[in-house]
């Protein structure tokens, strides 16, 4: 369906806002820690460490924040968004709607002021004159060129200290607590003192300047809670990174592009500060390999070789890793791929996000070929999954690939601190010399223990019989080259039965059914977010009590399809235009529960907020 | 001390006490007469002289009759099979996991310089410690005798098509692009071949071996510039190459003038007897120019072109624990319990 | 299901085969025109002259002919079989039992003679001495070595030349008019006279042996009919190539790789011949790539400048032009790209036939992508769809796929000679010079006429409103960068409406219905012989009246919709594992219908023969 | 003839009558000063100056920084964006289909030289009639400053981190390979990137230009190789050049001992003024020598490397007919009613 959007793609609907009773004076009505703050602004400008000092600020009072940037596909001088949400119930999915405007870029400038929805409040920069625009909102000028001259002699500078200043204005506007400010510049800047003293005296500044000549008018505030205590703000590719390091991985090779660079870039200093012995001598390699094609072809050569091994990449490099993946599946070879997915199909919306690779991945690779995805919805998941991955591809030596996308990937999320692994690292049927020395004679791909998985020897391994034949093309059981249907179709079906066994082994599906609601949703990953605070909505406005399922891993475990059992009517929801996770519940459940499917698909490139699923589901109701 | 006729003579073994047995591969699959055998017996007899465990040894390969051949010789050692030009990078990561082992692929052509050149170009750089060999037919013998990127301006099809696009020399594009160890021979020469293997298998870096390796079936017959009668009728030897291991102890004199010595990395000597004055196979620009001088007057020259004993490969660059990352025990590979509270107190 | 084989992959079954009345004497019974034929050799050892002649001499007798070549993936020296089907009903698919064995391959001999049924009759080189191995089948000896020294001096050239005294060896035991023999063995032969008469020699020889000192004593016969008059023998590959020529066709790039390679090669030869001008000047131009990725990469640029482009492939090349196929969808250029399936994952079997690329091709590329497949069931239909792909890719701007495998593209397939294609050459939405100057200003990706395809313009076209940017990146109507989420949801709304107008236009299914039958059979492709001989089985044999779908493109066109709902149960019959077109089908029916779709899958690489789809299906049914 | 003072001056136009307007495109996304804008602005003066019809330009990259810029010039030609590294591929089948038109690609070094190599190895071979510029920066600019195959070794990393691989020099590579004219410049040399690029346009056969385009953002730091300071510091010309287009009728004399003239495809003269004594550039192996000499020194040498004006282009040498295959009408493309009937003859 197609439908207006705005700039920014919330939808243009004139219905579907929930009325703030501001009349553009500071009336009874006092909205705290439940509002949506977005600064409009350029890339390369700077804003990203004013954004961030915001962020943590709220964080810091102990309100619940998520911060997401939406930024463009190019490295400076395009519009960029950066949306704050402070939400006092938790919410930290996008919200659809902006309360609180900064308005930076005269370029986007009146068409974010149109987008809004009335009673919103807006701080812009004083030329612009925005407040001749509407007259049904809340509006601050603030002088900024004025403002930064004193505070910053050094003019080249200007340009990245006037961000600071919003901070200082916004903070006085929602009363946020300047130490809390100062906290979270100080830290940001780190050891950079002299930046961060120069910065401090813009966000001053910028505080002074509300305080003197601001008169509150808006209903938004933030006030001290206490449900931040001991969280920690990350973003999920970062979580991926601490994951892989502390799930043994010790091979990486990676090709850059957008949104998984950041995930090896961050290894790299994890691990370069965690992973390097006393004598200096570091316990992993990552290489910049020269493209797609050779990255995941390294890593099947480090798995086979039996390394831990992996890569990060997006969809273009999904599409060109599809031939060594089939070699994989069929060789048996392990290899952990994240896709930290963005819009495509090809190039696409780069620095958008999506969960459209989901149908092509599951298949990929000619022939008959499944492979195992996980879906981590958070930071602490990313940091599971990372082991989880790795574990799986070793255990059943396949590719395993973790399913993360651009949202989770390079968004600030708010989470609690990581727990330490406390089951071993599982390195599956590996045999080693002694084995052999015990078994006199093995074959590589043989059911020995009728799960479909076979023993392998890492090479190296000194034994006369250790060695064996890796190849793409048809194998029998000794991994000798056949040609015989029957070695052939034996082989194939040990690989289903392999597929099966994953079943049992990969992350459960979570539910969250009161047994009595005939209604059933089904999400996952970043979706999930949306889905929360959806339900709470579904309950609050419609009295609609809804059961909840959250996908974590295909292929799908058993409480997936008891849950699609016990449900008349299953909403999957999910960030595609082709209902892909449908279509592979659809192939995978009962025929006979097929009809109970139905699909919310969002394709814009923003992450799905709650409201547009909550209108959607009700009017898929009927209602 | 005298031993009695009667005893049953102890089969040869080699300096780790393996026999040539011990080397062998399955039964070849390709036509008979192919180059590509011959290269699988140089292989085997030159491994099995050297004394390489085969178990330390990782064979690679691409698609394609030559890239079927590690099947073919040293069954007891590790294979990879892998998919149409991409070895290189397989190759790589393998040796990432464990810079320990002894590594040798073996590619086609067109394995290699149509499908494969851009893994070619990133292998070279790397310089990884891998024997490379290609066995050039200047065709695709698996897919029934197609031109590839090596066959010469104006060699023809059987059916008499003529090729109309110049040939890749592999040897300069490995020389300019950092290869260490830079050569090319003939399957048809035995002595050449042999000498060049063994000296490749005391390098430590990427040793690119061009070898000429007729196509019998499709790219044997006149017209064809990869032909066994073709190469023999222009073939030029840069040098007669000498190879002495470094755990023979022979310290036979030569001469500087009519020898060029070069001492591996191992410690063994490769001796070039000069045939062309003042070759020096250290020089890159050298080597560049003679090679592209051959190639103008029609020569198939063959020889070591370049080699540098001591530069360092990529994997020896990385600064990476002397075991194999592959076996690194969980204790070595997961922090500690503090390093992650440390990483989380740095998120609050 | 994993069951036991012989080597060739007839199930070793001791239970299915039909009985036959030969005691070792020849008996009352005569069993004439309906039999296979087995010559069992090496590859590279020049059999296949000889086959190809006895297939000819069959067919010119008007029996019906079908000719498989089970081949090893190497160049010469390991087993080969060659497979003559004659049958007066005209059924052509691979028959499970083979009843005349001309055994020449001392490696496979006692594995061949095991694994025939009793009653069966083999031609065995006197050496091999196969008498021995069993005592319920007729056998036949010729001492080859003895009978090729007389008449092919020449040492080097009898181990080709003893092939052809086999030859007419079965033409005196099964009948088979001399005259006939020699004309299908000058026509082989061609020019090369000498050759002929050599061979000829030998054939002669084989014969008067056979009169001499063979006593028939087995039930086989062929006898002349009038069922092959005005037919023509010919293999897919080369249908395809010249259904290519026909539809205009100019610039074709590939890579070789089996089976496809040999489309290509045809093509070139037939191009030669009638495509180029009297200036001497080709009409094409048909260039080998260093890989699939710049195959399709330059079939896209071609498409793009307007020339009717292709590429030919297999499963590897398929995995290989993901990423250049989802440009191709995004961006809509045009494609056409045959997809002669082998059988995956990986390098998998090089040299058996699959259908195994279905469903990883529908979807391929990263993102939501989705593509048209056409699927040619006889040489008649390459031809045919050649053209239709050529039409499609155009009319709708995206890559068409005609999915065609080994067994249909290499082997040997009697047909109606083609008819010369009626239907104009239809180029699509082109904007030319004139129409830009009437309309004054177009935009590259509006939809203009509802139906969700836009209009182009061809590069080079002369005028100064003609140039468009494509790109894989987003853009809007005016082909213009774009970011914003509602540009980015319209046009992927759009291509998917494009999609659905494609249902309409694509090859219609085509239905056998007596609307009476509750059971339902639905294939495509080369899978399809095996119905037609299933479904007499299953009437003749259990008195079952099936009605049957042949699917002939993807989107599934309304008849497809209608067949299972018109059917209780609807039995998909395909050659893979993972039931892949039945998957499709469950995509894209009514919910509801999809309990009824059951399926038939065949994996071992060997051409699917009726009597196992026959046995399967009637399990399945319960009886 | 006096004209009126008082007339509007008309706007100054090309050979064909258009304005350096029609040659404009969208307005830059790139950072400012990026290298890559300057020589955006350096092909719309030539094309303008060559007075090539916008109409008869196919644009094609692939995906970088660099691979965005056809959207910043010349709108009015028609511009193929495609996928990162293969855009060769594209442009050889768009030239296939229609060999009547003037082609350009812009591409960058990692879009080259890295994931791309392979098509790169196989574009130079084919000499296709295409402009190729690379706009080198060594490094990935649009993801944000990672090391590309072309950064020199020892170059740092605004984060301090070190290349260690050697650098793939592009002319080097394509002369070996068959590019018909190879040159280097740089984004700050106004007049010697003009007056190749114009030397560009006259030549039928694949141009390879390295052009050294530095990235402000990610790689313009002391350190970095592909800097302006440090190219302005090493730049060495390799001659001056001169362009004399067909279509103006100036026949100035020059001195062989001081200049080297070549007389291009389309009758213009490019004329090489000697700064290097007996520098021919139509000698393959001089050229490669003089680069690998330069590399070695560390001068980043710039010119025109090598040319042959003669060679024919691949798509020449198919004897395809004049027309573009493209538009050929269905009477042409279809065989007759008969031709089918003999063919089916055949297989009766
Ligand atoms: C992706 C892919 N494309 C094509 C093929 C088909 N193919 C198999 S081998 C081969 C060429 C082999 O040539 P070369 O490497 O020179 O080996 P040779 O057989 O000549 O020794 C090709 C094109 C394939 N296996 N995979
Ligand atoms: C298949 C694929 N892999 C990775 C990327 C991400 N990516 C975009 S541009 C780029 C590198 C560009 O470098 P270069 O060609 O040198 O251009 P520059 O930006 O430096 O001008 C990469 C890796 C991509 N778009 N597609
Ligand atoms: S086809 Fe050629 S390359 Fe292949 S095995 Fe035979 S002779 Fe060797
Ligand atoms: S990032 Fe570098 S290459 Fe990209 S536009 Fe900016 S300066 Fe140019
Ligand atoms: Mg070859
Ligand atoms: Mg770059």
């Amino acid at each position: 369906m197609v439908v207006g959007y705005d700039q920014k793609g919330s939808r243009m609907a004139t219905t579907d806002v929930v009325p703030q009773e501001s009349t553009g004076q500071l009336g009874p009505k006092r909205v705290v820690n439940d509002m949506s703050i977005q600064v409009a602004t350029v890339n390369g400008s700077g804003s990203q460490s004013s954004n961030n000092v915001l962020l943590r600020s709220i964080f810091q009072m102990g309100v619940p924040v998520s911060g997401k940037n939406l930024f463009p596909s190019n490295i400076a001088g395009l519009p960029t968004w950066f949306t704050i949400r402070a939400n006092k119930n938790g919410y930290i999915a996008r919200k659809k709607e902006i309360d609180f405007l900064v308005s930076m870029n005269p370029e986007t400038a009146q068409d974010d002021v149109k987008s809004l929805a009335p009673g919103a409040c807006v701080l812009f920069d004083q030329p612009l004159a925005l407040d001749k625009v509407r007259d049904d909102l809340t509006f601050y000028s603030v002088p900024y060129d004025k403002l930064v001259a004193p505070v910053c002699p050094e003019a080249k500078l200007r340009k990245l200290v006037k961000n600071m200043i919003y901070v200082g204005v916004v903070a006085q506007l929602l009363d946020i607590d300047m130490a809390e400010v100062e906290k979270a510049l100080r830290r940001q800047f780190a050891k950079k003192v002299k930046a961060a003293n120069l910065n401090w005296a813009a966000v001053q500044a910028g505080y002074e300047y509300a305080k003197t000549n601001l008169v509150k008018r808006d209903p938004f505030l933030i006030s001290r809670m206490d449900k931040t205590r001991g969280k920690i703000i990350i973003d999920g590719n970062s979580a991926a990174a601490l994951g892989c390091m502390f799930a043994g991985c010790t091979v990486v090779t990676w090709y850059p592009i957008t949104p998984s660079s950041s995930l090896v870039e961050t290894m790299i200093e994890y691990m370069k500060e965690h992973r390097v012995g006393a004598d200096g001598k570091a316990t992993f390699a990552i290489v910049q390999a020269e493209d797609e094609l050779a990255a995941i072809g390294m890593v099947i050569g480090a798995s086979w070789a039996g390394a831990r091994a992996m890569t990060a990449t997006a969809g273009p490099g999904i599409s060109l890793m599809a031939e060594f993946t089939g070699l994989a599946y069929y060789a048996e070879v392990p290899a952990v791929i994240w896709d930290i997915q963005r819009v495509g199909p090809s190039t696409g919306l780069p620095t958008r996000t999506s969960q459209g690779d989901l149908l092509f991945t599951a298949f990929l690779g000619h022939g008959d070929t499944k492979h195992i995805m996980l879906f981590p919805t958070s930071p602490a998941e990313c940091f599971e999954m990372a082991h989880d991955a790795f574990d799986l591809a070793e255990q059943f030596q396949t590719p395993v690939f973790v399913m993360s996308d651009l949202d989770l990937g390079m968004n600030n999320w708010m989470a609690d601190p990581f727990t330490y692994p406390e089951k071993p690292i599982k390195r599956g049927k590996v045999l080693g010399k002694e084995d052999l020395a015990k078994l006199g004679s093995w074959q590589r791909y043989q059911d020995v223990d009728g799960d479909g998985i076979p023993y392998r020897t890492l090479p190296g391994t000194d034994h006369p019989a250790a060695a064996y034949f890796t190849r793409g093309s048809g194998h029998n059981e000794k991994a000798q080259y056949t040609e015989r249907p029957d070695d052939f179709e034996r082989n194939m079906e040990r690989l289903n039965k392999k597929f099966e066994t994953a079943r049992s082994f990969v992350p459960r599906a979570e539910a969250v059914a009161n047994g009595k609601s005939k209604i059933g949703i089904i999400a996952f990953g970043t979706t999930h977010w949306a889905i929360v605070e959806t339900r709470d909505q579904l309950r609050d406005e419609y009295q609609v009590e809804t059961d909840y399922l959250r996908l974590r891993s295909y292929p799908f475990t058993r409480e997936v399809h008891d849950f699609i059992e016990q449900h008349d009517r299953v909403y999957v929801v999910e960030q595609n235009r082709d209902a892909q996770m449908s279509t592979l519940l659809k192939l995978d459940i009962k025929a006979e529960l097929t009809p109970r499917l139905r699909s919310i698909c969002h394709i814009h490139g923003l992450p799905i907020d709650a409201r547009s699923v909550t209108d959607e589901l009700m009017t898929m109701e009927g209602k | 001390m005298a031993t009695t006729s009667t005893s049953t003579p102890s089969p040869k073994v080699n300096r780790i006490g393996l026999q040539i047995l011990d080397y062998r591969g399955g039964k070849t699959t390709l036509c008979a007469g192919c180059g590509h055998n011959a290269i699988s017996e140089r292989i085997i007899d030159a491994m099995y002289e050297m004394g390489i465990q085969p178990e330390r040894l990782l064979k690679f390969s691409g698609i394609g009759c030559s890239s079927k051949t590690p099947a073919y010789f040293m069954s007891r050692a590790f294979a990879f099979n892998s998919v149409h030009g991409r070895m290189p990078s397989v190759a790589t990561g393998a040796l990432l996991a464990n810079k320990t082992m002894h590594a040798l692929g073996v590619t086609g052509d067109g394995d290699t310089v149509s499908i494969g050149a851009g893994q070619f170009v990133h292998l070279m750089r790397r310089n990884m410690p891998l024997i490379y060999v290609i066995e050039n037919n200047g065709c695709y013998g698996l897919t029934k005798g197609q031109f590839s990127a090596t066959a010469d301006l104006g060699s023809t099809l059987k059916s008499g098509v003529v090729n109309d696009l110049p040939p890749v020399d592999t040897c300069q594009m490995a020389i300019q692009l950092g290869a260490t160890f830079v050569g090319r021979s003939f399957s048809g020469d035995k002595k050449q071949l042999h000498a060049m293997l063994k000296a490749a298998i005391a390098h430590r870096g990427t040793v690119m071996l061009d070898v000429i390796s007729p196509c019998v079936t499709f790219n044997d017959h006149e017209g064809s510039t990869k032909s066994y009668k073709y190469v023999l009728e222009h073939e030029e030897r840069l040098h007669e190459l000498d190879f002495v291991p470094s755990f023979e102890n022979i310290s036979v004199d030569y001469d500087p003038g009519t020898a060029f010595q070069v001492t591996m990395h191992d410690g063994s000597h490769l001796r070039l007897r000069k045939l062309e004055e003042e070759y020096n196979p250290t020089d890159r620009i050298q080597a560049m120019t003679r090679l592209m001088e051959a190639n103008a007057k029609g020569e198939v020259l063959t020889g070591v072109f370049y080699i540098n004993a001591t530069a360092p490969s990529f994997v020896d660059m990385l600064n990476v624990t002397d075991e194999p990352l592959a076996t690194l025990p969980e204790s070595v590979v997961r922090p500690s319990r503090e390093v992650l509270a440390q990483c989380m107190e740095e998120l609050m």
